[in-house]
């Protein structure tokens, strides 16, 4: 730090200073889902990528990191898809229209769109993992002509889950998509499969060498069945990504909360490269293959603690 | 929040030495202000007036005799929020300490022959006995949590006590360990919050807030026996606070 | 760079002209417990100790308070959330090499990247900082790690010997810090001090590596080493303590705060440490580093493997403050020697 | 005059614990008046055999939140006595400030918080706002500034912290002190205020013979530290307490009540000012003169007459320990002491009286034996026999106004539940 202070104040940007923005609209999707579509007050469009994040404030409350949900190509106004988990998300649950928050980035590593022209686009959703992926199938959709196949395999615990239902009887009716649902609960009206997301997954044809995978799907365990099902499929790690959450506090790869291994998930994620993850330790959980073997060695106790 | 009708606090006292109410009385101006955003309805320490309807109830002490239990229910039943207020109504405290006699015996140490003309049962926290939605630790009650779980409960926010040792509020405050100056501590295992005011002032953690959700009971006991305790006297440690749920330290010792 | 000699008296006019100019740091003695110091601000040159064991916190807390409330706001009004002014410039005194290469560590940690614009601005006040030589005790490991003879973000160093001290003049501003104080030119005779004092600084160190660090990383990225993870995590606290003592951690939570009104407040970064249980725990109730053999275990990666292999050299200073701060008497360099003996019986096993 | 009543005032407020008045008078005659205390039994002296002496000190001070620095006070005294350990002067006067923090403390919350509002027929505090903001503010003042006291020299006035056995764990800088000294000089201003405050109210008059029992000091006005003294002229050494006072169960409550020469004796502050009025500071007797309370005065009601002469003395004495230790200059010092085997009996005025804390540990320093002896019980069996005899005084009003003047009555004595019902005896074999 040679360079004279003067000058790196000056360079000095306000990194946790979060911008205004206010909510559009405030549309509640399920019993524990929101759609919230934001205006930054400055004028000025997010400006995201398909799969990076912002960190939103409920100033009081706190900050949460939530994924854009809203396609790139969407400027004047973005979406954020919430679910109530805890303090913040549940104050969000709050919001009406007219109401303001505050807004850092966006954030992370996106998906790599440009590598996906040509390719088949094969998106693997479970729960709340839909929000991620939704900007991507979006891109996909209103550029259709410069991909493959678009597949969409999207799992939820019950109908009354499902988000962006008006989306999914598009995607059902079109074409174009081959759109694969499928609910864990049923209820009485439910015609459709039920079971978990890879039942379908198990039965698609695929193109291993041209397709490319993007998933992100709710709880961390169902990672690694998903990733032995494409496995199986023979798909090169290369070409499957996978949207990845922790812990995180600063969204900007310092304080140290969503790191795994040597990665932080909000710099160098939360879109990763399945082999990039590969051998990392504090991946397991999420990549083995569901055998007993390597399940069971991490689990190991701590003698009588844990 | 302006069209409410601001909701309604009542306080209520158990078994205890009340010391967590007159910490409560001792935040004046700041409870001033609380005073803006709630009504105290019912304050036995503090005020005549008495009423039976109430949205939040702070609730002091022990549970020691079986008519407490009916007055501890009565208020839950009553109460949207029940908050336990101090280690006795959280963690049973010194209370508890005689649930190690026979309810018999400790009557006749204190009354004698004249024993029969009092009523106790083992002694047990207000969590122990109905559940509660807010807790705040600390013999006395810790007054920044007191004053955080206000806050909370009025914005309706759920409060999870922190879940780390004394030790973190230590060194945030560039205190010296008691561990150099060749003292005991029970800081390590011990839930913050407190702002380690004990080891602020030269003195060792005694343990009033509880312990951290997964302790190492195991570390604790190496520890302290380097400094020459049997296994009585340091679960007799622990136990100057921690008597409920039953500490069972003999237990999960691997002898290390 | 220049070196000279300053005398005693003179170097404490010096402190007591950079306290008079504005704040300063330095490290004190505990006033209710001799023989044991901590960095704070200084009232007059003669609270300052130059000749001190290392500190209880090292001295980033100058530049990157333990807790520090950064953004006020209002829930009502956008335009009153703002950043919170920091206050003026200050100086920070008598810094040993150890704590040197951590600020410097710690400023290419937080320019990386999406550099930190909180840190930087709190670092740009620091306007000065004058290092200081010093005797390790029994925990220090500075010659494992290569930062006995750091200089780092020192403008002026100061070695003790006969005359007073060996200053090295490292930057302008150091140079300016000197002023007028009295710069007698080093003869041979300070230089042979200058020389003895830090032979006999590394003879003194004890505590040593029973290998390099690289060496020592390739161990740890090899893995396999469960079982003395699990030993050491049977005796761990998970009591944050270590990493809240370390110079070169810098992880942080952020909370806000709110007051009594319910309106405004302001948000707060405290230190945190990977050792607490919930650290890495989500609202879903996972915890991804739920185990306590996994935290032990993340700490010795960070410090020697991640970090390590993403800036080129180990987030460990050799301080001593770990191994001075566990209630639990987990030894850094124990540990680290049980486990390069632990690769090496299990290498000569295969 | 009613022929047929029956009070029954359960879980009187604005007092520490759970106490019940109890009064029937049928066909005009008084049957019963009594106060019951119904607050649950803690066992104290139970729970803290075979603890470590530094566990028995800081349970100590659990008895009671509102004293507790007098409570750790006679237990240090307490096991001082026993391992024989000498304090040093600035221990002694860092403790004598601390206890003049607690005593403003209690005082000022009694005076102001729980009995003032009788005065203004209002049932707390906080509606006396409206009323008389600036005696509230003045009240917050008081009790804020000796909370503070007791936080700048032990850390925290509920269950202090800093002070150990053989002297303190932590010592506060000189400027600190300098700092609290200064608000207490101010604070002399809002003593008088207290005074003329209460000089304008009427105090209910009644009188009866009472025998007062307090320490007594030759030197000073005894707070810390003294012998046994009797208003009936007998005075004993504090470890004799127990060869002079009688304690009984009785069946409608949970604390013992005692006696000496007569059935009944009354300790607190009117008892002190009573026995040891000379030695007041000339401010604190200039309020006494001011408030019309002179010596001897058998009007229990001036119990909270005599806390406000007890605050004035407080607040100047603090000054004058204050620059004490400063004068002295601040001393670290060592308080590592080694337990031996032996019996201690430490002796104190909390705010409500005369508190007897009673140890014997064994030569590891553990507890053998304990015994509490706390002022509310020994002013209960008074109390009883106050009530009998204000009874027939008050019957011709409504019971309205009966209720409210016993309640009165009980308030007066500052009654501290919570403590009374810890004082046990206990043989342990
Ligand atoms: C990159 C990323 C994208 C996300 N996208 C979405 C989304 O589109 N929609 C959605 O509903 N949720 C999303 N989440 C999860 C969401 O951030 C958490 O549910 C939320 O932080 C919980 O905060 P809380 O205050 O409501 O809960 P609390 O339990 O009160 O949170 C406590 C603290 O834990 C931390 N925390 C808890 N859970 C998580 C988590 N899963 N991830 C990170 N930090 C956590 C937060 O820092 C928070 O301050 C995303 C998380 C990450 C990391
Ligand atoms: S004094 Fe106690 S609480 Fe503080 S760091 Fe040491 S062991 Fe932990
Ligand atoms: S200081 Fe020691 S006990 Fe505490 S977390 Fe670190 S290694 Fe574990
Ligand atoms: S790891 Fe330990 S020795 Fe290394 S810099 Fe941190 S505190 Fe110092």
């Amino acid at each position: 730090m040679s360079e004279d202070p003067q000058i790196r104040a000056s360079k000095i940007v306000e990194t946790y200073q979060p911008v205004a923005a206010h909510i559009v609209q405030a549309t509640k999707l399920t019993d524990t889902e929101i759609l919230l579509e934001l205006r930054l007050g400055n004028g000025q469009s997010l400006g995201h990528g398909a799969g990076q994040f912002v960190q939103i404030s409920m100033f009081g409350v706190g900050e949460a990191p939530i994924s854009v949900c809203s396609s790139p190509t969407q400027t004047e106004t973005f979406e954020l898809c919430v679910r109530a988990a805890g303090n913040v998300t549940k104050a969000l649950h709050r919001l009406e229209a007219g109401d303001w928050v505050g807004i850092r980035g966006p954030y992370g590593h996106g998906f790599p769109v440009e590598e996906m022209v040509g390719k088949d686009i094969l998106i693997i959703a479970g729960g709340i993992g839909l929000p991620p992926l939704r900007p991507l199938i979006n891109l996909v959709l209103e550029n259709r002509e410069q991909y493959g196949r678009l597949i969409i395999v999207y799992g939820a615990r019950s109908p009354q889950d499902l988000l962006f239902t008006d989306e999914l009887n598009l995607w059902a009716t079109c074409d174009d998509v081959e759109f694969h649902l499928i609910v864990e609960e049923p209820d009485d009206k439910w015609q459709g499969p039920v079971g978990v997301v890879t039942v379908p997954l198990r039965k698609i044809d695929i193109e291993p060498a041209k397709t490319l995978v993007a998933a992100a799907v709710g709880p961390p365990v169902m990672y690694r069945f998903v990733a032995f099902e494409l496995l199986q499929k023979g798909l090169p790690e290369d070409n499957i990504y996978f949207s990845l959450e922790r812990r995180m506090k600063c969204g900007v790869g310092k304080c140290g909360h969503c790191q795994l291994n040597n990665l932080y998930v909000c710099v160098d994620g939360p879109i990763f490269c399945y082999s990039d993850l590969q051998g990392l330790e504090e991946a397991v959980e999420a990549w083995a293959p569901p055998t007993a073997e390597a399940g069971g060695k991490r689990r190991e106790p701590g003698k009588g603690h844990g | 929040m302006k069209t409410q009708a601001k909701p309604r606090v009542a306080f209520f006292d158990f078994a205890c030495c009340e010391g967590c109410q007159l910490e409560v009385l001792s935040l004046e101006e700041q409870l001033l202000e609380m005073i803006e955003l709630v009504d105290i309805v019912t304050w036995r320490e503090a005020m005549s007036e008495k009423s039976d309807e109430y949205d939040i109830a702070f609730c002091e002490g022990s549970i020691t005799r079986e008519a407490d239990i009916e007055r501890i229910k009565h208020i839950r039943e009553t109460a949207d929020i029940l908050v336990s207020l101090g280690a006795c109504a959280t963690i049973g405290c010194h209370n508890a300490l005689k649930n190690q006699f026979s309810m018999d015996e400790v009557l006749h140490i204190v009354y004698g022959d004249r024993a029969e003309w009092f009523d106790t049962i083992s002694a047990r926290p207000i969590t122990a006995v109905v559940p509660v939605d807010y807790q705040v630790n600390g013999c006395p009650a810790s007054l920044p949590e007191f004053v955080t779980v206000f806050k909370h409960i009025l914005m309706g926010k759920e409060y999870k006590p922190p879940n780390q040792p004394v030790c973190v509020e230590c060194k945030l405050k560039d205190n010296l360990c008691v561990y150099e100056k060749g003292m005991l501590c029970l800081g390590p295992v011990t839930r913050c919050g407190c702002d380690a005011i004990c080891t602020s002032y030269g003195h060792a953690c005694f343990g009033c807030r509880g312990l951290v959700d997964d302790p190492n009971l195991n570390a604790a006991q190496d520890v302290l026996a380097k400094y020459g305790l049997s296994v009585e006297e340091i679960v007799g440690k622990f136990r100057v606070y921690n008597n409920w749920p039953e500490l069972s330290l003999e237990e999960s010792h691997s002898d290390g | 760079m220049s070196i000279c000699v300053v005398e005693h008296d003179e170097l404490h006019a010096l402190v007591q002209r950079l306290i008079q100019q504005g704040p300063a740091m330095g490290p004190r003695e505990r006033q209710q417990q001799p023989g044991f110091y901590y960095f704070d601000w200084l009232n007059s040159a003669d609270e300052l100790v130059l000749d001190y064991v290392t500190t209880t916190l090292p001295p980033k807390k100058a530049f990157f308070p333990p807790r520090e409330p950064f953004l006020e706001f209002s829930r009502t009004d956008p335009a009153k959330v703002r950043s919170m002014t920091d206050e003026g410039p200050f100086v920070l005194l008598g810094v040993h090499p150890c704590d040197l290469a951590a600020i410097e560590q710690l400023d290419i940690a937080y320019s990386d990247n999406i550099a930190d614009g909180r840190y930087l601005a709190n670092r740009a006040r620091t306007t000065a900082i004058i290092g200081v030589d010093c005797w390790p005790d029994e925990y220090c490991l500075c010659t494992s790690v290569g930062t006995e003879q750091a200089r780092g973000s020192a403008d002026l160093f100061l070695t003790p010997i006969q005359r007073g001290y060996l200053v090295e003049v490292r930057t302008p501003r150091g140079q300016e810090l000197l002023g007028d104080s009295a710069q007698l030119p080093a003869t041979d005779q300070d230089e042979a001090d200058t020389a003895q004092f830090r032979r006999e600084k590394q003879r003194r160190v004890t505590a040593k590596f029973a290998t390099g660090v690289e060496q020592f990383a390739d161990i740890l990225a090899a893995g396999g080493l469960t079982e003395v993870w699990q030993e050491v995590a049977d005796r761990c606290y998970s009591c944050g303590s270590c990493s809240l003592v370390c110079p070169t951690c810098f992880c942080f939570d952020i909370n806000d705060d709110i007051n009594l009104d319910l309106t405004t407040g302001a948000r707060i970064r405290t230190w945190d440490s990977c050792q607490l249980p919930d650290f890495a725990l989500v609202a879903g109730g996972h915890n991804f580093r739920g185990e306590r053999w996994e935290r032990v275990r993340h700490r010795w990666h960070r410090k020697f493997l991640y970090l390590y292999t993403q800036y080129g050299r180990p987030f460990c200073t050799g301080c001593g403050r770990c191994s001075r701060a566990c209630t639990a008497d987990i030894n850094l360099v124990e540990v680290s020697n049980d486990l390069i003996a632990y690769a090496q019986r299990e290498t000569q096993n295969v | 005059m009613a022929d047929r009543l029956n009070i029954k005032v359960e879980h009187l407020t604005r007092v520490e614990g759970h106490g019940n008045i109890v009064v029937n008078l049928a066909a005009g005659r008084l049957e019963e008046a009594r106060f019951e205390i119904v607050e649950a039994p803690r066992f104290f002296e139970a729970i803290m055999r075979g603890r470590d002496y530094q566990e028995v000190i800081h349970i100590a001070g659990r008895v009671c939140g509102i004293c507790s620095i007098s409570h750790t006070c006679a237990a240090l005294k307490a096991t001082e006595a026993a391992f024989g350990v000498d304090i040093s002067e600035q221990t002694l006067l860092l403790r004598r400030l601390a206890y003049n923090g607690e005593i403003i403390g209690s005082h000022v919350l009694h005076v102001y918080f729980l009995a003032a509002p009788d005065f203004f027929e209002l049932p707390s505090v906080f509606p006396m706002i409206e009323i008389d903001k600036d005696a509230v503010l003045r009240a917050m003042r008081l009790k804020r500034l000796a909370y503070d006291l007791c936080k700048v020299v032990v850390g925290r006035h509920t269950h202090p912290v800093a002070m150990t056995v053989g002297g303190f764990s932590f010592v506060q800088d000189e400027d600190e002190l300098g700092r609290i000294r200064a608000r207490l000089v101010e604070a002399i201003e809002d003593v008088k205020q207290t005074v003329a405050l209460f000089k304008s109210l009427t105090v209910p008059q009644f009188e009866r013979e009472t025998e007062y029992v307090s320490l007594k000091d030759p030197a000073l006005y005894a707070l810390y530290d003294g012998q046994i003294y009797s208003s009936e002229g007998e005075i004993v050494g504090a470890d004799q307490y127990q060869e002079v006072i009688e304690e009984y169960v009785v069946r409608h409550s949970t604390a013992k009540h005692a006696r000496w020469h007569r059935a009944q004796y009354m300790v607190g502050a009117l008892a002190r000012i009573n026995n040891n009025f000379e030695q007041l500071h000339p401010l604190a007797k200039e309020a006494a003169a001011e408030l019309g309370l002179t010596v001897p005065c058998f009007n229990p009601f001036m119990n909270t007459i005599a806390q406000i002469v007890e605050i004035a003395h407080c607040v100047i004495d603090s000054v004058d320990l204050i620059d004490s230790v400063l004068d002295r200059g601040v001393q670290d010092e060592s308080s590592r002491v080694e337990p031996q085997a032996g019996r201690g009996v430490g002796a104190i005025e909390a705010p409500r009286g005369t508190l007897f804390h009673d140890y014997e540990f064994d030569d590891g320093g553990k507890c053998v034996s304990a015994n509490l002896v706390i002022p509310t019980a020994q002013n209960l069996a008074n109390l009883d026999a106050d009530m009998r005899q204000f009874v027939p005084q008050i019957v011709s009003g409504t019971r309205e106004q009966i209720t409210r003047q016993l309640e009165m009555l009980v308030r007066a004595y500052d009654p501290c539940i919570s403590c009374a019902t810890h004082m046990l005896t206990v043989e342990f074999s």
